[in-house]
């Protein structure tokens, strides 16, 4: 059994310093606040601002694996997204998975057009893979793509969209026909400015607009703008998705462990610190284990997948596991600030600038979205169990 | 027995529905939020004219309730209200109404209770600069002064402390708890609007600053606050109720209409039990709230441990119960355009006010464990 | 509103006394054990001193309501179920729920041949309404009793039935043919001598005998032995059903919060008493609430009772309530006791002689039998909410 | 990375499967406790041939493991032990070997470790009167005495304390704790056999009344007890892991087949949806076992977190599994014939030894105190 992930040895730190000089004279003076979650900018302003920050990172010579050609130095790469995770503010502008997808499977036509211009923050993408009734469940995805000569005409629509208001491409997946294969799943690279799509940007109930819906009424898309085959397209977002696994809401876990116990450590009630409540040291305790085990639970998937022996249950359950903790968590955020919590961001009494507050309401994208937990329920007991299916109403 | 409503209250029950449908139903508190503007101060003197602030004021001075256990009367408004989650602060309003009635001087009692009682004076209530009932914690400190007792300090959380003309200030008077009347505007005291979580209800922070007021402005301690809290737990309780209700209802309409994979929501056994455990929870915040309010009327031996009961379960019950909904509606709840997050939001934001849940089962637990040692001796 | 109970004013004094008199004089010395829940005798000499005990009240004059012609004075009723309660064994012999429905809806021979033999512990009635696949959800009775001329030929299966064993009579309920009326359910008094029936009592997880199957093979009832008239089963039993309503569980939930205030006050960890703990008290005041709430409901649903607006909801509830509050409150009497929960009944060391472990086990039946939860929660979410019945696999 | 078994550790649980279907089943303990008989101690040899109480022993004391995570090693033995509910004494005799091999002199490895590893000695450990690591506890204490060290005091909830022919016994002396080897039968101790919830185990309760033993029987201190409660926890958590995951192989099973209302009960989405948590509690318990286990065999910084995150979480999940198996079972599943209550007795028993869950939370909270100060100053 080998779990070890070893420390940035001390000859980084050089590297790690000019970073930081370098963040400290670049990072950009936005007007879109740190929150919770994947947040977008609501200001043409600040997506400019961030396409210049993009491209400030890239001209001083830092490359993410992701873009590029061969993987940089490991360490490098952790110091790079730590000092630049820790600003708070996005470094790669959009929804960076399709460059994945588009490494392992694209054509050379598709990387020299695509993967430069992100990473140097002049393509803005997002990700077009939830639908209404199916979430990230991709055996029930109902857009269709009917091939038309060389172009595949695309209808139905997506949903949980983020950046897809300020998104240049898109990195689609439809149900293709004549579906070609097992699934009839093509990931297709799409054109945002294309006739026939029309993108609804949701305001949600934290009040900010994070999320859109896109909807294509008869979009045309060549056909060199698949990805990989068609019918591929299962194969080519699994891997992606691969790529990016685990990372999502594994710190977030325990960062917010973290705020839970300072602020039991600075709240009093009847005079004695909550820190020294056993209920709240009990509760406190009891959410840092599962926010430890959620890191852990991580370690075995990510096995699981290096070993080719991804289970049905191992998305659903990362998914259920920390969106549950996270709500609870936040639930329980609100409860220990006691008539403080009912102050929000802005307020000058707000905890934390209403920190809590708005990721209590936040987190209700990660129940719901890409898949409900009910839907992933459902996964985990049809498809990893082998109980029988829900009973469809049409049929 | 009759655990349950008197016919009057019924009709009572009636009235109010029907004028808040017409009148001040959640969409036009929708309209008011979105333009800023939360209690709309005409509808709540059109409200006062129902009764809404006069359950607990005597006769004489304008008031009257409907039987003879005028806060069952009030749960009757409250849960109506609670179900268009109304901006009026009905709690506090009621609180200072009936503190007034009970502990006033006659002088008092003739000034503000027939104003409270018509409407046109809002009366707010504060406590702690926590917004706690817990004198532990930092807030407002008087001193008997030469013009009376000058008051120093915060107050925060306090429901519509911007538009009111009288506040019922929780103070420490020679480390004591008191309860002292305070006009507004006032020289030394300045109020300032919260940013809420809560969208429909308006909060603020009242700061005095050597603010003075005659020595017979301390309507009392410790029995003014507690009698407050029990008034503040039963109300707040039943616009819970009447909230969770409303919920409930819309929250079963839209999963059995709603079709996904071919059939309605509602047909799912996972969903199907999750609403039965929906159902049991709001009968018993409807329960706890009842006996609640009827133990506190009729000063049953047990009046304590009911608020205490009520104070500690229905909050959170209802926070569960606007989360379950909103996670039942899935994406659609999620977005700014559905009522659901304004009950979210609510939930949560009542939760913790006159008496977090946790302080109300401490003060249970110390009630039982009184009890029981007796018992089990 | 309306909720008052009056205490027993005190000129009944005496006749507590003298009741507590006769007691101390008659009360018989069992091999049987007082435990949770309804526990039947495994010995037949403590049937017997039963039926003697039975034979004893009666005799010394005390009548029950259950078994008097006219109601007896009320506060003599409640010092004689407080007082015989008190003594924590059974003071009716049996399952009396059968004497309801005979006073209202027997024939003057069967009111003659029954309530004054039960009241004097000559017979023991057993109730035979649940079965397998239906709980106490008497729609879905498969129990079949077929017309054959003056006789009733019954042939099906019953469970949970307490007493089974010792019984002389079963209050028994089936779908009677050709069906007479709207649900055809038909209550017949069956004699349990009868050939064709097998009794077999079931050990159970607490390793007691409290439960029976019982089976019938073509046993032959008299149709003179119907209760009221053939298909009106349905009503008589709600009838019996309601005059007993909202006992069972009502105190044996509050008892638990009693004892488990005891148990912490008497259980140190750390050097510091359980009851100084903040998690302790937080959790057995919550307890101690839904206690409460179980109380208030049952007189809520009383109410509805009295004004014939009985809801589909009201007996699921009430079970479910009690049922998992028991359970849960059992569950954390073990946790609170800390490694001495693992001693049981018999052992020196064992905290009030393994009453909490015997309970914990015994907590199942209540969430099991009658119907489980999970049925109960069907009828909520389809009879109380019209929500659609799940599809019968059968259809 | 490869945070699962490897292929050495795979053979041994192939070969421990192997032999406890054969000869030491769940069926064959069900048939010794109706016997009251409960540890076969034949077939406890066997299985120390098998390697059940060599692993953290020295190869030069006939003892040995597998690989070089000896506590990993032992995870894989004890979760098949778990699958079977096996009787004998897996944590305290692997705790004590550990503790010999660790802390015990030259003779005393010598001694009792080569017949440990043989299975012919069964040892055993004892905690406080009430079974806890609590020193507050009243339990045992020890005095310096002319013939060595003399124990006075009682120990309860002491797995196999009957059979067992050496107990290390953790005493209070000087006021500080202490843990030291007894051999049994001794002068001045009596063992009592205690009834249990748990009808697949047998504890005891083992009274010391002037017990005197040499005085270098006191293998050490905090340390010792420390150590040895990191190992009981990996080892507890991973018997209740594998009775968690063949119990829940055989609810989905049962769930799978039988058919009520002329269904399968496993097509029930309410049904499935408690099954997928299951599934997720199994995956959890997994998987916070291994990493304990890891985290103390290799040292990792975190492993006292690892040790509270794992006593705290998989036995409360362990109980909550067995209760939501025999709640899916129904009504088969409350006789006794059945096994389900076999796992339950066995979860409820299990969940408070050698450190209550509770217990190890208020050590993580500790832990978590600690760090996050610097973390978030």
């Amino acid at each position: 059994m080998d779990i070890t992930t070893s420390e940035v040895p001390p000859q980084y730190d050089e590297f790690r310093k000019s970073l930081q000089a370098f963040i400290g004279a670049h990072c950009p003076p936005l007007e879109w606040k740190a929150r919770t979650g994947i947040r977008v900018p609501e200001e043409e302003h600040d997506v400019a601002l961030l396409r210049q920050w993009a491209r400030a990172i890239h001209d001083a010579g830092y490359v993410f694996d992701r873009f590029a050609d061969t993987p940089g130095d490991p360490y490098e790469q952790r110091v790079l997204e730590e000092e630049l995770g820790a600003t708070g503010i996005p470094y790669v502008v959009g929804n960076a998975l399709v460059a994945g997808a588009i490494k392992m499977f694209g054509t050379p036509e598709q990387r020299s057009a695509h993967i430069g211009p992100m990473s140097r923050g002049e393509q803005i993408w997002t990700q077009l893979f939830s639908e209404p009734n199916a979430g990230s469940d991709l055996a029930s995805l109902q857009t269709k793509g009917r091939l038309d000569g060389d172009e595949y005409i695309i209808n139905g629509q997506k949903v949980w969209s983020t950046w897809a208001q300020w998104a240049d491409h898109g990195y689609l997946l439809a149900r293709t026909e004549p579906s070609p294969g097992p699934g009839g799943i093509t990931a297709l690279i799409l054109d945002m400015k294309s006739p026939g799509i029309e993108i609804r940007p949701l305001r949600e109930m934290t009040g900010t607009t994070d999320f859109n819906e896109v909807f294509f009424d008869d979009v045309r898309v060549p056909v060199a703008n698949v990805i990989g085959a068609p019918g591929e397209g299962w194969k080519v977002a699994s891997a992606s998705l691969a790529t990016e696994r685990g990372g999502v809401g594994r710190n977030l876990s325990w960062e917010t462990v973290v705020r839970l116990a300072d602020l039991a450590r600075t709240t009093s009630r009847r005079g004695t610190s909550l820190g020294d409540d056993g209920s709240v040291r009990q509760q406190i305790a009891a959410f840092a284990a599962r926010s430890r085990i959620q890191d852990h639970l991580g370690k075995r998937v990510e096995t699981r997948a290096e070993n080719q022996a991804v289970t049905a249950w191992d998305a659903p359950l990362m998914k259920i596991w920390f969106s549950e903790l996270n709500l609870e968590m936040l639930e329980y955020g609100l409860d220990l600030q006691g008539p403080r919590s009912i102050v929000a961001e802005g307020d000058e009494a707000a905890y934390d600038d209403g920190f809590l507050q708005d990721a209590f309401l936040y987190a209700r994208a990660w129940t719901i979205a890409g898949g409900s937990n009910e839907v992933m329920r459902n996964l985990i007991s049809e498809r990893g169990l082998g109980l029988p299916r829900e009973p469809r109403g049409d049929a | 027995m009759n655990f349950d409503f008197d016919d009057d209250q019924q009709l009572l029950r009636e009235s109010v529905r029907r004028f808040l449908d017409e009148r001040y139903p959640l969409s036009v508190t929708r309209e008011a939020l979105e333009a800023d503007v939360v209690l709309d101060r005409e509808l709540w003197r059109r409200g006062a004219e129902l009764g809404w602030t006069a359950m607990l004021i005597p006769e004489q001075h304008e008031g009257g309730s409907i039987t003879s256990q005028p806060l069952v009367d009030l749960v009757v408004l409250a849960e109506e209200l609670g179900r268009t989650l109304n901006p009026g602060p009905l709690v506090s309003t009621n609180v200072v109404a009936d503190a007034i009635a009970r502990f006033g001087l006659d002088e008092q009692r003739s000034t503000w209770l027939p104003r409270i009682a018509r409407g046109e004076v809002i009366a707010t209530w504060s406590l702690s600069a926590e917004g706690t009932p817990d004198l532990e914690a930092p807030g407002v400190d008087a001193v008997v002064s030469e013009g009376g007792v000058t008051l120093n300090g915060t107050a925060r959380y306090v429901h519509e402390a911007v538009g009111a003309e009288l506040v019922l200030a929780t103070v420490r008077l020679d480390g004591k708890a008191a309860c002292v009347l305070v006009p507004l505007p006032h020289d030394g005291v300045r109020v300032r609007r919260h940013t809420g979580l809560d969208l429909t209800r308006r909060f603020g922070e009242i700061t005095f600053t050597g603010a003075t007021v005659p020595a017979d402005s301390v309507l009392g301690g410790a029995e003014v606050l507690e009698r407050a809290i029990s008034v503040a737990t039963v109300i707040k309780s039943a616009e819970a109720t009447g909230a969770a209700e409303i919920l409930f209802e819309r929250t079963v309409d839209y999963l059995r209409d709603r079709v996904q994979f071919g059939r309605t929501i509602g047909s799912y056994q996972a969903i199907k039990h999750r609403l039965a455990d929906l159902l049991i929870e709001v009968e018993a915040m409807r329960t706890a709230t009842y006996y609640a309010a009827l133990a506190v009327d009729e000063g049953f031996e047990d009046a304590a441990e009911a608020v205490a009961t009520a104070g500690s379960y229905v909050p959170e019950a209802f926070a569960h119960l606007t989360g379950e909904s909103l996670q039942l509606h899935g994406g659609i709840g999620f977005t700014w355009e559905h009522d659901v997050h304004l009950f979210v939001r609510r939930s949560k934001s009542d939760e913790p006010l006159f008496g977090e849940p946790s302080w109300h089962r401490e003060n249970l637990f110390e009630m039982l464990d009184a009890a029981t040692l007796g018992e089990s001796a």
